[in-house]
C-alpha cells in the first residue's frame, strides 16, 4: 500500500506523517507537492497539519484551491482513501468533501495537549481495526477545531453514522470538561457518507510511538491498512 | 476601478466566542450599558470592472468562492467607485 | 548637518566627530541614518563590548562562538547544534502580539541563517504583576503572539519561563531562543566573499515599518515613545515559513557563499556586515529593491527593518538558480547588486551615489564606552535581613498552598499549552519538567534544554545572581540525563550610562563567567538589552541563561515527576539556613531582602558527577532540581505528574522550619528510587562527597511531612494540584 | 439603543499578510482584475446612550481603549439608532 502526504506552502505535519508511515510502519510514502495534477499511483492521501498559506482569511480557505486538491476531490469521489488531518481537516470542510465547518475554539486560545477519543463507528476504513470500547489518547494542536453543522446537517450525519470520534474523558464520558474547543456534541472527527474520506482535529501522526506519550494513533493507520487488505 | 467594502459576520445561529469575549471584557471596564458585540472580519478588495453590475456580480462570485465560507458566516457589501 | 539632526538619531556630538573623520568628509543624510542606526548600543554593543569580552567563548566543541548570527557546538556524528537568545522587549510593551511574534520571527532567522534547520524555540518573559490590567493584557497578549509565531512555522516551542514582579510593569522582558541542528559541514556565516558575486535580496518586500527600531530598542521608555510606534511590525509566519525551506535547500545544496537574515538596522546592518567580515565592500542599486509603498527614499529603504527578509551572496553561475528556488517557493528574489574588493559600501539609487562609506566603520568602528560604576546603594539596605524578627512560618500547609498558588511558583501550563510543543514529533520530554528533551532522529542521541534566571538574586546580588543562574541552567539540565554543553544569554538592564545599573552589569557578567568556567560551559553568542526602564525606573536586572546539554542516548533521560508507589525518596545536596530573596520571604512576608542563598561551583560540581551518571546507570526514577519554594515544593511537584504522594520525615537540625522546608539553599536535587538501588546512589553520592539523605517514600495520594517527628504538613495531592494548576488562569478572569 | 459597526484595518505602512495571501489567491483563481487587498476586523456593538454625541464619544472611547491598538490600526464607525 502506498501512502501519499501532500505538502501545502505552511504544511508543517508532514514531515511526522510521513515519518510514522515510513519509519515507524514500515509503508511506502511519498511527498505530493501542491502543484502536482495528479495523484495516480497513491492508495491512501493524507492531507497534513500545519498552517497551509498561513491560515490567513480562514483555516485551509486557500489550500483547497491547490492544484492537487482538484485530483484529491475526483480520487475521493472514486472511493480512494483520504485522511485529513488538523489542518488537512479544515482543507476537506473547505473543499466540500466533508460536512460542517471548523472554527475559533470557545476560550479563544490555541491549545496543544492529549485529549482521549470515543470511537463512535467502527465500520469505517479509519477504525474497523479498533476493539469496540477502546478509547484513543491522542494530542490536538491547533486554534480553531470547533466544529460546527447546522441542526439537520448534524441529524443527518448521526444517522448515518459520520461522527466518528468523539472528545471524552479518561473514563470514556462524552461531557463538556472534555471538551477542548467548544466543538457541537463533543466532535472530534466525520467521515463523508461513503465513509473514504476521514477528517479529523486530532493529531494521530504524533501518537505513533511510546516515546511520544501514546501509541494509540499507529491503531488507526493499522486500520487503514486492514481495510485496504481486505478490499483487494 | 472599483472597492468592495465586505462585512463577514458569523451567522446568528453560531455562538461568536470572541464577541462574547470583548462584551465581557467591556462590561469590566465600565461599560455596562454594552448589551451586544459581534465580532468578524472587514475586507477592501480594489479591482476593475466594466460597469457596477459586473463588479457586483464579481464581489459574489469572489465572496461566494473564497472569501467567506457560508456554512457559518454571511456577508454584506457595498460598492465605492474610485 | 545641523546638530539636532545628529542628535535626533541618537547620536553623540563627538560620534558626529568621528563620522566625518572616517569619511573626510560631512556625512549626507542617508550616511548618518546608516551610521545612527550601526553606532546604536543594540547594533554596536558600544557600552557592554569591553565587559562581554570577559565572558569564556572558547572550547572543544565550540565550531562558532560570538560575533555570528548565533553560535555553534559540535555534537558528534557529524552533527552541530546552533543556538541564540534574543529580546524583544520594547516593541513588546507597546503591541505585545506582534512584539513577541517578530520576535520568534526574528531568532528563528539567525538560526536558519547558519545553515541549521531550527528544531525548538524556548521563551523567558517577564511582567508585572496579574493584578494590574496592563499587564494581563501584555502577558495575554505576548503569549498569543509567541504561540501565533512558533505554531505557524511548524517549530515546536518546549520550555521556558515565567515570571512576574512588579519591576517589570512597565517594561516586560520578552526573551526568545531557538535551537537548530546542521551538518557540520554545512556552517553558512555571513560573509560576503568573492568580488564581483551577485547579491540577491529576498522575501517581504521593504516597507516604512520599524523605521529605527534599534534606536528605539536603546532608548528608555516614556511617553515620547509613543511618537515612534512605527518601530512596531507585524510579522508573517508563512512567509518566513517559505523563507526557510527555500533558504535551507539552497544552503544544503552548496548554493550560497554567505548569508545573513535582515533584522535590526535592516539593509545598512545586514549589507556592512557581511562586507566587513569577510574584508569587502558591496554596491547596491536600491531601484531594484522592491517596496511596499511607493516613493520610498533611500534613507527609507536602508533604515526598514520590514521582517522576513533575507540577502545572500552566491556565485554568477548559481545565480539563475537561486532565483529558480525561490521561484518555486513562491518567494520574490532580486539581485540588488554585487561584492567589491575595496572596502566600500556604495549605495545607488536610479544609478546616482546616494551613500558611500567604508563598510567596515559602520559594522566595526564604532566607538567603545567604557561606562563609570558604582555599587548601588539600595545594596546596603536590603542586605539587612534580621531572620530572628522574622515568626517562622506557623501554619506549613497554609503557606505551602500559598507559595504553589503563586504565579512565580504556580504551573505555567496555562502559557505552554497555547504552544505546539509536539510538531515535529521529537519532543521526548514535554513542558512541565526541569529541561525539554528532543530525540535526534537517526542518532541515539537527544538535546536537553532551558532557560533559567532568577532576577530578584540578581538584584540582591548582581555577582551571585549571575553565577546561580548558571548554575540553576546546568542542574536543570544534569536533571534531565543532559551533560551540559554551552551557553547563550540575554542581558536584560537598565541604562548603562547610570553608573549603578553598569555596576550590576559588570558584576552579573562576572558571575556568569565564573560559573561557565566552572562548568566547562562557554558561551557562544547572546545579545545585550539596555535601557529597560520605564521613567527612570529600572527592572531587576535580568540576564537570562540559555542552555543546551547533550544526552549521548536519549533513552537515559529523565523527568522531575515520580513514578511508582513505594520508591525511596532521596535528598542530594545540603540545607542551610538560607531565606535571602526567597519567594517565601516575597509570598508571605512581603519582602524583598537579604543575600541570595550561597553557591559553591565546586559542590554544584560535584552534584552533577553524583546525578549525570546516576541517570546514566538507570538508578533513578526521577530528578528535580530545588528552586524557588524550596524542597517542600519541589516534591509537591514531583507528586504531581502522576498523582503519586509522598510521606517525608525531616530532621531540623537546628534550622528553622521555614528554611527547612521553603528556603532555596542551592546546589540540591530530590530524586527518587527504587529500594533495591538505594544502597549504589547513596555509595556514589559518599565517592563524589555529595550529602544524600533518604527522607522519604513515595506512594498513596496525599504528601506528608514530618519534622522531628511532628506532622507539618498532610495535604490531599488533588488539593494541592488544583492550587498550584489554576492559580495563573483565575488571576486572568 | 445604538449600535455602532466599526472597521478596523491595519494602518497603510503596516504589512497586511492576509490581504496578501487572498490577494494572490485571488489572482490564482483567475480576478486577475484584483489590484489590493486589505484584511482587517469588523465589530458591532450594540450599546444604550442619551445622545448620538454621547455614542459617539463612547465608541470612541472604547475603540482606542480595547477595539483596536492605534499603534498598528486605523478604524472608522458608523452609529446606527435602532
Ligand atoms: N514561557 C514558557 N514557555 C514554555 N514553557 C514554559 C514557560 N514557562 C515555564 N515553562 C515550563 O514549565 C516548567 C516549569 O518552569 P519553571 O518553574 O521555570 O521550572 P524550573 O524552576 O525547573 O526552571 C518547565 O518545564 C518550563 O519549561
Ligand atoms: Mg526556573
Amino acid at each position: 500500500m502506498k501512502f501519499g502526504v501532500v505538502v501545502f506552502p505552511g504544511s508543517n505535519c508532514d514531515l511526522d506523517a510521513y515519518h510514522l508511515v515510513k519509519d515507524v510502519l514500515g509503508e511506502q510514502v511519498d511527498y505530493i507537492w501542491h502543484q502536482e495534477e495528479s495523484v495516480a499511483g497513491f492508495d491512501c492521501i493524507v492531507l497534513p497539519g500545519g498552517f497551509s498559506y498561513g491560515d490567513y482569511l480562514r483555516c485551509g480557505a486557500i489550500a483547497r484551491f491547490s492544484p492537487v486538491m482538484k485530483s484529491v476531490v475526483s480520487f475521493a469521489g472514486g472511493g480512494g482513501l483520504v485522511l485529513g488531518i488538523c489542518n488537512g481537516f479544515q482543507v476537506l470542510l473547505e473543499a466540500g468533501l466533508l460536512p460542517g465547518a471548523l472554527y475559533r475554539n470557545i476560550n479563544l486560545q490555541f491549545r496543544c495537549l492529549f485529549t482521549h477519543l470515543k470511537v463512535e463507528n467502527l465500520q469505517t476504513p479509519f477504525t474497523v481495526g479498533l476493539e469496540a470500547g477502546r478509547l484513543l489518547k491522542i494530542p490536538i494542536a491547533h486554534g480553531e477545531g470547533n466544529y460546527y453543522a447546522d441542526p439537520d446537517t448534524l441529524r443527518r450525519m448521526e444517522k448515518s453514522g459520520q461522527i466518528v470520534f468523539r472528545y471524552a474523558t479518561a473514563n470514556g464520558e462524552v461531557t463538556d470538561t472534555a471538551n477542548p474547543n467548544g466543538s457541537l456534541a463533543n466532535i472530534a472527527g466525520v467521515c463523508n457518507e461513503m465513509k473514504n474520506v476521514l477528517g479529523m482535529m486530532p493529531h494521530p501522526e504524533r501518537a505513533g510511538e511510546a516515546a511520544l506519550g501514546s501509541e494509540d494513533g499507529r491503531l488507526i493507520f493499522k486500520s487503514i491498512l486492514k481495510s485496504w487488505e481486505g478490499s483487494r | 476601478m472599483w472597492k468592495a467594502e465586505i462585512r463577514v459576520l458569523l451567522k446568528k445561529s453560531v455562538l461568536d466566542p470572541q464577541g462574547q469575549a470583548v462584551e465581557n471584557a467591556l462590561g469590566s471596564l465600565g461599560y455596562g450599558n454594552v448589551q451586544d458585540v459581534r465580532i468578524g472580519k472587514y475586507l477592501e478588495v480594489s479591482f476593475d470592472a466594466g460597469s457596477r453590475q459586473e463588479a457586483e456580480a464579481q464581489v459574489r462570485e469572489m465572496s461566494e468562492r473564497l472569501l467567506t465560507n457560508p456554512v457559518i458566516e454571511d456577508y454584506t457589501f457595498e460598492l465605492v467607485e474610485e | 548637518m545641523r546638530a539636532e539632526d545628529w542628535r535626533k538619531m541618537g547620536l553623540k556630538d563627538e560620534e558626529y566627530l568621528l563620522i566625518t573623520e572616517i569619511i573626510g568628509r560631512d556625512p549626507n543624510y542617508v550616511e548618518l541614518g546608516m551610521y545612527s542606526v550601526m553606532w546604536s548600543e543594540h547594533c554596536s554593543y558600544k557600552n557592554s563590548k569591553e565587559v562581554l569580552r570577559t565572558l569564556p567563548t572558547k572550547g572543544e566543541r565550540v565550531l562558532q562562538g560570538p560575533g555570528e548570527n548565533a553560535g555553534i557546538v559540535d555534537i558528534g556524528d557529524g552533527l552541530a547544534v546552533c543556538f541564540k537568545i534574543e529580546s524583544h522587549n520594547h516593541p513588546s510593551a507597546i503591541e505585545p502580539y506582534q512584539g513577541a511574534a517578530t520576535g520568534v520571527g526574528g531568532i528563528i532567522r539567525d538560526i536558519f541563517t547558519m545553515g541549521a534547520r531550527p528544531i525548538a524555540l524556548l521563551n523567558s518573559l517577564r511582567f508585572g504583576t496579574l493584578e494590574d490590567v496592563r499587564a494581563r493584557y501584555i502577558f495575554n497578549g505576548v503569549v498569543s503572539g509567541i504561540a501565533g509565531y512558533g505554531n505557524c512555522i511548524g517549530i515546536p516551542t518546549v520550555g521556558g519561563e515565567v515570571y512576574f514582579d512588579p519591576c517589570y510593569q512597565g517594561n516586560p522582558l520578552v526573551n526568545a531562543m531557538c535551537v537548530g541542528l546542521l551538518e557540520t559541514d554545512k556552517i553558512k556565516r555571513g560573509q560576503a566573499s568573492g568580488t564581483g558575486n551577485p547579491v540577491v535580496l529576498v522575501g517581504a518586500r521593504t516597507g516604512r515599518d520599524g523605521m529605527h527600531g534599534v534606536t528605539f530598542a536603546s532608548e528608555e521608555l516614556s511617553a515620547a515613545s509613543e511618537e515612534k510606534r512605527p518601530a512596531v511590525q507585524v510579522g508573517d509566519p508563512f512567509m518566513e515559513k517559505l523563507l526557510l525551506e527555500a533558504c535551507l535547500e539552497l544552503i544544503y545544496n552548496d548554493d550560497v557563499v554567505g548569508i545573513q537574515d535582515l533584522g535590526g538596522a535592516g539593509l545598512t546592518c545586514a549589507t556592512s556586515e557581511m562586507a566587513s567580515r569577510a574584508g569587502t565592500g558591496l554596491e547596491i542599486e536600491l531601484e531594484r529593491v522592491p517596496c511596499r509603498e511607493q516613493g520610498m527614499t533611500p534613507y527609507e529603504i536602508m533604515l526598514s527593518e520590514s521582517q522576513e527578509r533575507m540577502l545572500m551572496v552566491v556565485l554568477p553561475e548559481k545565480e539563475e538558480k537561486v532565483h529558480e528556488v525561490f521561484r518555486r517557493w513562491g518567494l520574490t528574489s532580486t539581485t540588488i547588486g554585487q561584492v567589491t574588493g575595496d572596502g566600500i559600501l556604495r549605495v545607488r539609487m536610479g544609478g546616482k551615489v546616494v551613500a558611500e562609506v567604508p563598510a567596515r566603520s559602520l559594522a566595526e568602528d564604532a566607538p567603545v564606552y567604557c561606562p563609570a560604576f558604582i555599587e548601588p546603594a539600595y545594596l546596603r539596605m536590603t542586605a539587612q535581613l534580621q531572620l530572628a524578627e522574622i515568626p517562622d512560618s506557623g501554619d506549613a500547609e497554609k503557606v505551602l498552598l500559598q507559595l504553589l498558588s503563586a504565579p512565580n511558583i504556580a504551573s505555567k501550563e496555562w502559557v505552554w499549552q497555547q504552544y505546539d510543543y509536539m510538531v515535529r514529533t521529537c519532543t521526548v520530554v514535554l513542558p512541565g519538567s526541569d529541561a525539554a528533551v528532543l530525540r535526534l532522529r537517526g542518532t541515539k542521541k537527544g538535546l536537553a534544554m532551558t532557560v533559567d534566571c532568577n532576577s530578584r538574586y540578581v538584584f540582591l546580588d548582581p555577582y551571585l545572581g549571575g553565577k546561580i543562574a548558571v548554575a540553576e541552567a546546568a542542574r536543570n539540565l544534569v536533571c534531565s540525563g543532559g551533560e551540559p554543553l554551552a551557553v547563550t544569554d540575554c542581558l536584560n538592564f537598565g541604562n548603562p550610562e547610570k553608573a549603578e545599573i553598569f555596576w550590576q552589569f559588570r558584576k552579573a557578567v562576572e558571575g556568569i563567567s565564573e560559573a561557565c568556567l566552572a562548568f566547562a560551559t562557554p558561551v557562544i553568542g547572546g545579545n545585550v538589552s539596555f535601557y529597560n526602564e520605564t521613567n527612570g525606573e529600572a527592572i531587576y536586572p535580568t540576564p537570562t541563561v540559555g542552555m543546551v546539554g547533550l544526552l549521548e542516548d536519549v533513552e537515559k533521560r529523565c523527568t522531575q515527576e515520580f513514578k511508582a508507589d513505594g520508591d525511596l525518596i532521596v535528598l542530594l545536596g545540603e540545607t542551610y539556613e538560607e531565606l535571602g530573596g526567597s519567594e517565601y520571604l516575597a509570598t508571605v512576608h512581603g519582602m524583598v531582602a537579604g543575600r541570595p542563598p550561597a553557591l559553591e561551583l565546586d559542590k554544584e560540581k560535584a552534584l552533577h558527577k553524583l546525578v549525570l551518571p546516576a541517570i546514566g546507570q538507570g538508578m533513578l526514577n526521577s530528578a528535580h532540581d530545588l528552586s524557588e519554594g524550596g524542597l517542600a515544593v519541589a516534591l509537591a511537584e514531583c507528586s504531581f505528574g502522576q498523582n503519586i504522594g509522598a510521606s517525608v520525615e525531616l530532621s531540623s537540625k537546628g534550622l528553622r522550619h521555614d528554611s527547612l522546608l521553603f528556603g532555596e539553599s542551592q546546589s540540591r536535587v530530590v530524586v527518587s528510587v527504587a529500594t533495591d538501588k538505594v544502597e549504589m546512589l547513596l555509595a556514589l553520592a559518599a565517592q563524589e562527597n555529595v550529602p544524600a539523605a533518604v527522607i522519604g517514600k513515595t506512594g498513596g495520594n496525599s504528601f506528608l511531612v514530618t519534622v522531628d517527628g511532628r506532622e507539618l504538613i498532610n495535604l490531599p495531592i488533588e488539593k494541592m494540584k488544583t492550587a498550584w494548576r489554576e492559580a495563573i488562569g483565575c488571576l486572568l478572569k
